[in-house]
């Protein structure tokens, strides 16, 4: 994996590479490249099978971490592109011309994270909330059990942590 | 004989099919279930259901010719069963027989679906709608190997009467048009798989391949008048058969034993298999059986 | 009959349902046809389909977001729910990316069980599949077969585990317990059932010409197709493609296990049902081998640190395994926290029952639609998860 | 369409005839497999309440709610479980440090719906709420090759047997920072240590600071209940781990020795950097009479209130029954002073050598002092009272120890005698031992009912000490050689009342005897009052043993407050600490009182 | 105390938001879909459409007739197949061979129109509440509900989730409840048993309940549900 990773960084602009098993390894690209780094892994190294699609919001930096992986059928290696995406203005290159799933990917990370991909057809339709009115829920900062809890009815909890408790009862003075 | 009690009588054999045909239909339940490994509803299942369904207290109605659909059901079921003798020489089975009602019992097989076309296309539903064209397609399709057969029977016998078709097989087991005219039954049994509607011709009310039938949006009283006629129509069919082709009764054990042989022909077949889709099914009933009956009406011209 | 279909604009297909040529129809989520709790909208001419669109997210429960906020071992009771009838696959993977990221090789045995386990599973999904196979195509026959020979192997996973459909048995760090005693003679019971149950069906179903009639020739999967949708598992080997994850890239004990790739060159739904039925007896094959082989003694799990508070080294792992609908994986971002930073699950019903069921699904027959769709074998809950 | 495929399908009818799969369902339950993971059941008299159950559920299911019924080193609560929440994952179980929580193979449960909240009616407390299952035997229990828990604690590295016998360097080496953070990792923080700890030292957050490796953090929680805590990771009674959640199953944490690494992770000298507080001064004295751990504590926390305080102790030099009765190889002298120097480092006015009622009077203390803070400790040695006590070579374990503290090292001969089970018998004997001398124990009750610390009584035993049980003292004489024999007697144990502990019965007419050259009685301490002379004691009640105070330590005087051994008559460093503290707090409110 | 506790005790400090529809709309201008319809929008005979009919409380029938149909209505309730959960995973297992509730007169119906029992299968999600609600609607009276799976009691392991609402009763009436997760096909058949005592005994009257209560079900249902835009079901 090492080698291929210099093989490429002859042509791309690459960094933190990662080798996380001997088949399988991470790396990251700069924005502009990646649709031309995907077409060669593609196409060049085999690198035919799409495996996921996927964002990490790292909301400490203000990024979205992109991450196409990609499996090669004949080595049996993958390999993972990380694009790191502004978090305030999410725009990606659609790769829906390579890989068709992708554009499934792509309709759900527009929903989930609000991560637009201009052209990708269908991206902008709702595909799994129906009528969702709020942020992108899978970003960091909507709070999931602060939203359940404020929407839902739930039942009234009724627990005591038995250190607080014990000293209500057993030591209320000290 | 006045007309009130022929009127009486002839209802009375018309509750007693009934109950007949929804018995039938409980006891194939239960021989399905057994083929499917399990033990299956208990065979008066049918009544509870009727029962139950009348019993619903709201029911919608999407107009009028929705309304007439179950009652043009009910009513081709029970008119196909009117003009046929379920039992050769009863003054209460013998019903309103007369001369060249074969082709009468087969308008009022038509009669049903096409009644029913109208109320489910008023229902809306698109299910409903695909569920009445696949139905009256498939229904177009057996009803070729059918004609071909009755109009084999009617060179055969001469005749156009149901009494006097079973009077002609009467005698010996061997005067039965089964052994008569077998090709003509050949034809004839493969539509009656078309005609109960069990597996591979099923397709108009199967539930897996996109809609449920025709009764798709019928609820409550609506859905128990079209399970009544389910028994009736069943029956009136089965009867029908027994008398064309398998030499009628004489008495009711007989015409039971032999109802039920008939189905359980339809029963043998429809659990093995799959179902066909409309197009193939009609491909099917215009071939081999649709040949046999034509083969069969040749056979007796010559 | 080009003209038949609408006009495809942006990926779209055009349609004006007011010129009464195309009909609407949607199937699902309550439609008996439809695999689970999803819908199709159905764009048809006639009895064909011009334009198919699937529509998911009935069942989302958004896990990848419950995840973030679960510590580690919180994170193994939900994972199995993401796949209802397969979950084992999901617990085993969630296991695996955490100890690949933490850097620790779980005992011997509890590899043995793990791939038990996988294999069980396999085939009471299986199982589950052939029911539902068979009943897209109206033979419910062998669907009330199939579900109830699958209810004996949920019986096995009952006795083994302590539960039916939840087996929560592969923890992170090893197997909560060995297989009770006697239970491999239940085993062999059920197995042989099994078998019995799929030479039946090869008489019934797959020697049954009106199954035939419907199948062979639906749904063609042309092998230039598979990268092109992503197709993977036993899909894409009925297109005669030699690709399973358990040879390709062998996780737990399956280099050491003795089974060969099953393909079928058709690439109809027949054929997909086939490679399903071998691999079947595959999977029966490979029970009876880690039954016979598998060590009786030895630790069952190693200790992890304290569960709850347990941190995972910061790093990103992708982690594989062959499910019964194909190419199953996690990919987990920790950030050195107790709690995961990101896990996505990667699902092989997510491409197959989008992306490629809306486009094989056009110019089919609508009787059809159902067939097709459980031909792919998919699962929405793990689509929208 | 071949023939074959037309006809093979009917291959079907062939099951018509064979047994049905269906099970009878509809008249009678299956039962669940043996193992089924179903109802929860909690067994009640082994449950403790530590809410690992409710810490580890992910689904908020578990509630801990109050009972009536409850035991000693129990919170109080109970799980109850909302089945409107449970997913059956079975977590609850496997982490459960008693094993009173399974579960049963009952699964079915239904309720109406229409008529109630059922989210209500679906909840229960397993063990107290009955339930038909309650007596299932059958169930999921937690396998006995899975294990959540660490149970083994990590063993503490010790001087080896040989090289302890002959030195008095600590022989406990203490926990490397892996070791510790491993052992902190045990912890489920249940906290039902922080209630019996006497000074409720909030145990579960500085084992938190050590797992996320926060030495400073860990001294910064320490110190607000316990300013001696270099002292008490060492010699602590450590009542905290007897109640351990993990004891139950398994080895309680290490909280003494972790409580050790903390302070001992931390140079003296950083100490005030990290607990620099805001101090506010007041104009405010205090007069603290003895400068043992109660003394010292009371210092700690009125120098952080911001008054000043001075200490009179009668000794050279301060720790009092921590400096003189705990020998050096438990508590070395420079960990002791680490924590003291601290505490003097903030302003105290020690005045050592000065014995109030000789060197100055308890009236002026009295009259030129806004408070006074008596924690004088037992000092006094109990008699044995049996004949023959009074010769020589018969000595006190408390004042031998003393005597080897100050460096006196007594001429024992080659065979010593010590009576007694605590911990000063304990101390005695071992001193003894590193002295060279061939020991024996001799101990009224038996084995299980020494008040020593189980592992002094080991370490005792690795050490080559004798222990003779139930064993009633007799007398005492003079050996034609010069030398001892002690003479005692064989002792029953026998129930004389209900619920108390049993009680020593002499055997009538056994008799026998051993010869020693030293006999070391150590069966308990004492005090006495009569340094308190003159006007000032006018307002203060005495009881039979003690000056009679609250549980705050206030006496009758408003403005004399007692704390320490002679108040709890616990003889513990810890309890002794968590008086002062709690006087401290009395002290200010007193004298913010006196103020307003 | 979890931080879930401090949001809880946070919120029990604030006052009920009474418009939480507005109180959104305002806050979160996210994305707002042009398809999203709310309820108020529409015309009566849309609102026709879209099921907001008031249905009407029934009475049963006289004594002993409505005796003898309930006795008809226990032994044969028809499910809708509706696998709304994780639950529907046990709902195949009984209708087949091993459980076979064909024998208790019960079986699967593919129409909410024919059916009669309505088995909610576990947690429910926003966008399949809104087919519940029309699928309960389409159903004709008398009609039972029976809640299987810890979730649809009290939200289950999914009580943090955004997109599950927490208790079913609240939306529609329901008769019967099964806990378990999953429940055995044998704990679902003790609930339809249950249910069976209950419909003989004359007191499963749930589809009344949604009647005369109408207004606090649809309450309910739109506090949760900000979208009515169907997809455009026109029959």
């Amino acid at each position: 994996m090492k080698q291929l990773d210099t093989e490429l960084s002859k042509q791309f602009t690459l960094s933190d590479y990662v080798e996380q098993r001997p088949e399988l390894a991470f790396v990251t690209v700069e924005k502009q490249q990646l649709v031309p780094l995907l077409t060669y892994l593609r196409d060049t190294k085999k690198y035919t099978h799409l495996v996921t699609l996927t964002a990490v919001d790292w909301l400490e930096v203000n990024q979205f971490q992109l991450t196409y992986l990609l499996h090669n059928y004949e080595t049996h290696t993958d390999i993972g592109i990380r694009v790191k995406l502004d978090r305030d203005n999410p725009v990606m290159e659609t790769i829906h011309h390579l890989w068709e799933q992708a554009r499934v990917y792509q309709r759900e990370l527009h929903e989930m994270f609000g991560i637009d991909f201009p052209g990708s057809p269908g991206v902008e339709e709702p595909m799994i909330l129906e009528g969702w009115q709020g942020p992108p829920v899978m970003r960091r900062d909507f709070d999931t059990a602060k939203y359940s809890l404020e929407t839902y009815d739930h039942r009234k909890r009724d627990t005591r942590e038995p250190e607080i408790y014990m000293k209500e009862k057993l030591y209320p003075e000290d | 004989m006045s007309f009130a009690t022929k009127l009486m009588l002839s209802f009375l054999s018309l509750g007693v099919i009934t109950i007949w045909g929804l018995t039938l239909n409980g006891i194939v339940a239960k021989i399905f279930a057994r083929v499917q490994g399990r033990l299956g509803p208990p065979f008066w299942q049918p009544f509870i259901d009727i029962i139950k369904n009348n019993a619903k207290r709201t029911t919608v109605s999407h107009g009028i010719m929705f309304y007439l659909g179950p009652v043009f059901r009910i009513a081709g079921g029970i008119g196909t069963y009117m003009f046929i003798p379920a039992v050769l020489g009863s003054v209460m089975f013998s019903n309103y027989s007369v001369s060249g009602d074969v082709f009468l019992v087969m308008y009022f097989i038509f009669f049903g679906q096409l009644g029913m076309a109208l109320g489910a296309g008023e229902g809306g539903h698109p299910y409903s709608a695909i569920g009445v064209a696949r139905g009256l397609a498939q229904m177009t399709a057996f009803e070729v190997p059918f004609a071909l057969s009755v109009i084999s029977l009617a060179v055969q016998y001469h005749t156009l009467n149901i009494t006097e078709i079973v009077m002609a097989q009467q005698g010996s087991i061997l005067n039965w048009t089964l052994f008569t005219n077998p090709l003509a039954v050949i034809a004839a049994m493969i539509a009656m798989l078309g005609m109960t509607m069990y597996n591979p011709f099923s397709v108009v009310i199967a539930p897996q391949e996109t809609p449920i039938g025709p009764p798709t949006e019928y609820s409550a009283s609506f859905l128990g008048l079209l399970a009544t006629n389910r028994g009736i129509f069943n029956a009136a069919k089965l009867v029908l058969f027994m008398n064309l082709y398998f030499g009628g009764a004489t008495n009711i054990i007989s015409m039971l034993v032999k109802t039920f042989a008939i189905y359980m022909f339809s029963v043998f077949v429809g659990v093995a298999f799959p179902r066909f889709k409309t197009e193939d099914s009609i491909r099917f009933f215009l071939k081999v059986p649709a040949l046999l009956g034509a083969l069969a009406i040749v056979v007796w011209l010559i | 009959m080009s003209d038949k279909y609408p006009p495809i604009v942006n990926g779209k297909s055009v349609y004006d349902l007011e010129s009464g040529k195309y009909l609407k129809m949607w199937q699902g989520p309550q439609h008996p046809g439809v695999t689970g709790n999803m819908s199709l909208e159905l764009i048809i001419s006639g009895d064909q389909i011009v334009d198919c669109k699937t529509h998911v997210g009935y069942l989302h429960r958004g896990f990848e977001k419950l995840m973030e906020r679960r510590r580690y071992i919180n994170c193994f009771p939900i994972v199995c729910r993401i796949c209802v009838p397969e979950p084992d696959t999901n617990e085993y993977l969630f296991a695996a990316a955490m100890e690949d990221l933490m850097g620790i090789e779980v005992p011997e045995r509890a590899k043995w069980l793990r791939t038990l386990n996988m294999e069980l599973s396999r085939l009471a999904s299986f199982l589950m599949w052939i029911g539902g196979q068979s009943g897209a195509f109206g033979h419910g026959t062998v669907a009330q077969w199939a579900l109830a020979h699958r209810d004996f192997v949920l019986d096995l996973f009952e006795e083994w585990t302590g539960a039916r459909i939840y087996h929560m048995y592969t923890t992170p760090g090893g197997v909560r317990g060995g297989t009770p005693e006697g239970w491999d003679n239940h085993v062999e019971r059920v197995l042989q059932g099994v078998e019995k149950f799929l030479t039946e069906v090869n008489h019934v179903m797959f020697n049954n010409a009106v199954f035939k009639s419907r199948a062979v020739g639906l749904g063609i999967i042309a092998p230039d197709m598979i990268d092109r949708f992503g197709v993977v598992g036993p899909v894409a080997r009925g297109s005669g493609i030699v690709r399973d994850t358990r040879k390709d890239n062998p996780y737990l004990i399956y280099d050491q296990l003795d089974f060969n790739i099953e393909t079928e060159t058709a690439g109809d739904v027949y054929a997909r049902a086939m490679v399903r039925w071998k691999e079947m007896h595959q999977a029966i094959s490979l029970i009876r081998q880690i039954i016979k082989r598998m060590p009786r003694t030895g630790p069952l799990h190693i200790t992890l640190p304290n569960v709850l508070h347990l941190k995972v080294p910061a790093g990103e792992t992708y982690v594989r395994a062959e499910s019964t609908r194909g190419e199953y994986g996690y990919y987990m971002v920790s950030d050195g926290t107790i709690y995961p930073r990101k896990i996505t699950v990667r699902g092989p019903s997510y491409s197959h029952a989008m992306a490629l069921l809306e486009h094989l699904a056009v110019g089919v027959n609508i009787a059809d639609t159902h067939g097709l769709m459980l031909s792919l074998h998919t699962y929405p809950p793990e689509i929208e998860r | 369409m071949k023939l074959k495929d037309i006809l093979s399908p009917f291959y079907v009818w062939k099951r018509a005839f064979e047994k049905p799969y269906s099970i009878n369902t509809l008249t009678e339950l299956r039962p669940g497999s043996p193992t089924y993971r179903g109802f929860h059941k909690n067994d009640v008299s082994k449950c403790i309440g530590c809410g690992s159950c409710a810490e580890i559920c992910q689904n908020i299911t578990i509630d801990m709610v109050p009972v009536s019924e409850t035991k000693d080193g129990d919170s109080g609560l109970r799980p109850r479980f909302d089945y409107g929440l449970c997913c059956w994952c079975a977590l609850c179980v496997d982490i459960c440090p008693t094993g009173s929580l399974t579960m049963s193979n009952a699964y079915t449960w239904v309720e109406e719906g229409l008529d109630k909240d059922v989210r209500e009616t679906y909840c229960f407390t397993p063990g107290v709420d009955e339930k038909h299952w309650e007596n299932e035997e059958l169930g999921y229990h937690r396998p006995d090759e899975y294990e959540l828990l660490h149970l083994n604690r990590l063993p503490m590295p010790h001087l080896p047997t040989e090289e302890r016998i002959t030195s008095f360097i600590e022989m406990v080496k203490g926990y490397s920072r892996e070791q510790a953070v491993k052992e902190a990792d045990r912890c489920i923080q249940c906290g039902i240590c922080t209630a019996t700890c006497p000074a409720h030292m909030n145990i579960p957050a500085y084992i938190k600071a050590i797992r996320e490796d926060n030495i400073e953090e860990g001294l910064r929680i320490m110190y607000e209940t316990n300013p001696l805590p270099g002292v008490c990771g060492r010699v602590c009674t450590r009542r905290c781990e007897d109640v351990c959640a993990l004891s139950h199953r398994g080895e309680a944490i290490s909280i003494r020795w972790l409580k050790r690494y903390l302070s001992d992770s931390v140079e003296g000298e950083k100490y005030n950097q990290i607990l620099a507080s805001e101090i506010k001064p007041q104009n405010k004295t205090v007069a603290i009479i003895g400068a043992g751990p109660g003394g010292l504590s009371a210092a700690y926390y009125l120098l952080k209130m911001g008054y000043s305080v001075e200490i009179f102790e009668q000794n050279k030099a301060a720790g009092g029954m921590l400096r003189y009765g705990i020998p050096e190889y438990r508590l070395p002298y420079d960990a002791m002073d680490k924590d003291i120097n601290y505490i003097v480092s903030l302003g105290a006015k020690l005045h050592y050598n000065t014995k109030v009622g000789k060197d100055i009077s308890f009236d002026e203390l009295h009259a030129r002092f806004d408070s006074v803070f008596i924690s004088t400790g037992l000092f006094e040695a109990s008699k044995l009272a049996i004949e023959g006590e009074t010769l020589p070579g018969v000595l006190y374990g408390l004042n031998f120890l003393e005597d080897v503290t100050h460096g006196k090292i007594p001429e024992l001969g080659k065979k010593v005698l010590v009576i007694g089970g605590g911990n000063v018998a304990m101390d005695a004997a071992r001193t003894a031992r590193r002295l060279g001398a061939d020991v024996v124990v001799i101990y009224r009750r038996r084995e299980i009912d020494m008040p020593a610390d189980h592992e002094e009584i080991e370490e005792g035993y690795e050490e080559n000490i004798e222990f003779h049980f139930q064993a009633i003292p007799m007398k005492i004489e003079q050996t034609a050689d010069n030398r001892l024999e002690f003479i005692w007697g064989n002792a029953e144990m026998k129930q004389l009342e209900e619920g108390k502990r049993p009680v020593p019965v002499m055997i009538e007419g056994s008799r026998e005897s051993i010869i020693a050259d030293t006999i070391i009685s150590a069966v308990g301490q004492s005090t006495n009052y009569h340094w308190m002379e003159g006007e000032a004691i006018a307002n203060i009640k005495f009881g039979k043993w003690t000056i009679e105070a609250d549980r705050w330590g206030k006496s009758s005087d408003p403005k004399v407050f007692v704390g320490g051994d002679i108040f709890n008559r616990v003889a513990d460093a810890i309890s002794a600490i968590a008086d002062g503290h709690r006087s401290a707090r009395a002290i200010d409110s007193f004298l913010q009182s006196q103020t307003e | 105390m979890t931080d879930i506790d401090k949001i809880h005790d946070s919120l029990e400090a604030k006052p009920e938001p009474a418009d939480t529809e507005t109180n959104n709309n305002t806050e979160r201008e996210w994305r707002k879909d042009e398809k999203t319809l709310t309820n108020s929008e529409l015309s009566l005979e849309e609102q026709d459409w879209f099921c907001d009919a008031r249905p009407q409380p029934v009475k049963p029938a006289w004594g002993p007739i409505e005796k003898f149909y309930n006795w008809a209505r226990s032994h044969s309730l028809w499910i809708l197949a509706f696998g709304t959960g994780c639950g529907a995973i046990e709902l195949r297992p009984l209708v087949t061979a091993r459980y076979d509730i064909s024998r208790l007169g019960m079986q699967p119906r593919p129409t909410p129109r024919q059916a009669s029992v309505f088995m909610i299968g576990g947690y429910v999600s926003i966008k399949t509440l809104k087919r519940i609600v029309r699928s309960y609607e389409q159903m004709q009276g008398p009609k039972f509900v029976v809640a299987v799976c810890s979730c649809a009691i009290n939200g289950g392991m999914y009580w943090d989730s955004y997109n599950t609402i927490k208790r079913i009763d609240h939306y529609i009436p329901v008769d019967v409840y099964v806990t378990g997760c999953m429940p055995r096909p044998e704990a679902v058949i003790a609930g339809f048993t249950k249910l069976k005592e209950l419909i003989m005994a004359g007191k499963a009257e749930g589809q009344n309940l949604y009647a005369e209560k109408f207004d606090w079900y649809k309450a309910n249902q739109k506090q949760v549900i900000k979208d009515w835009n169907m997809p455009d079901y026109n029959w």
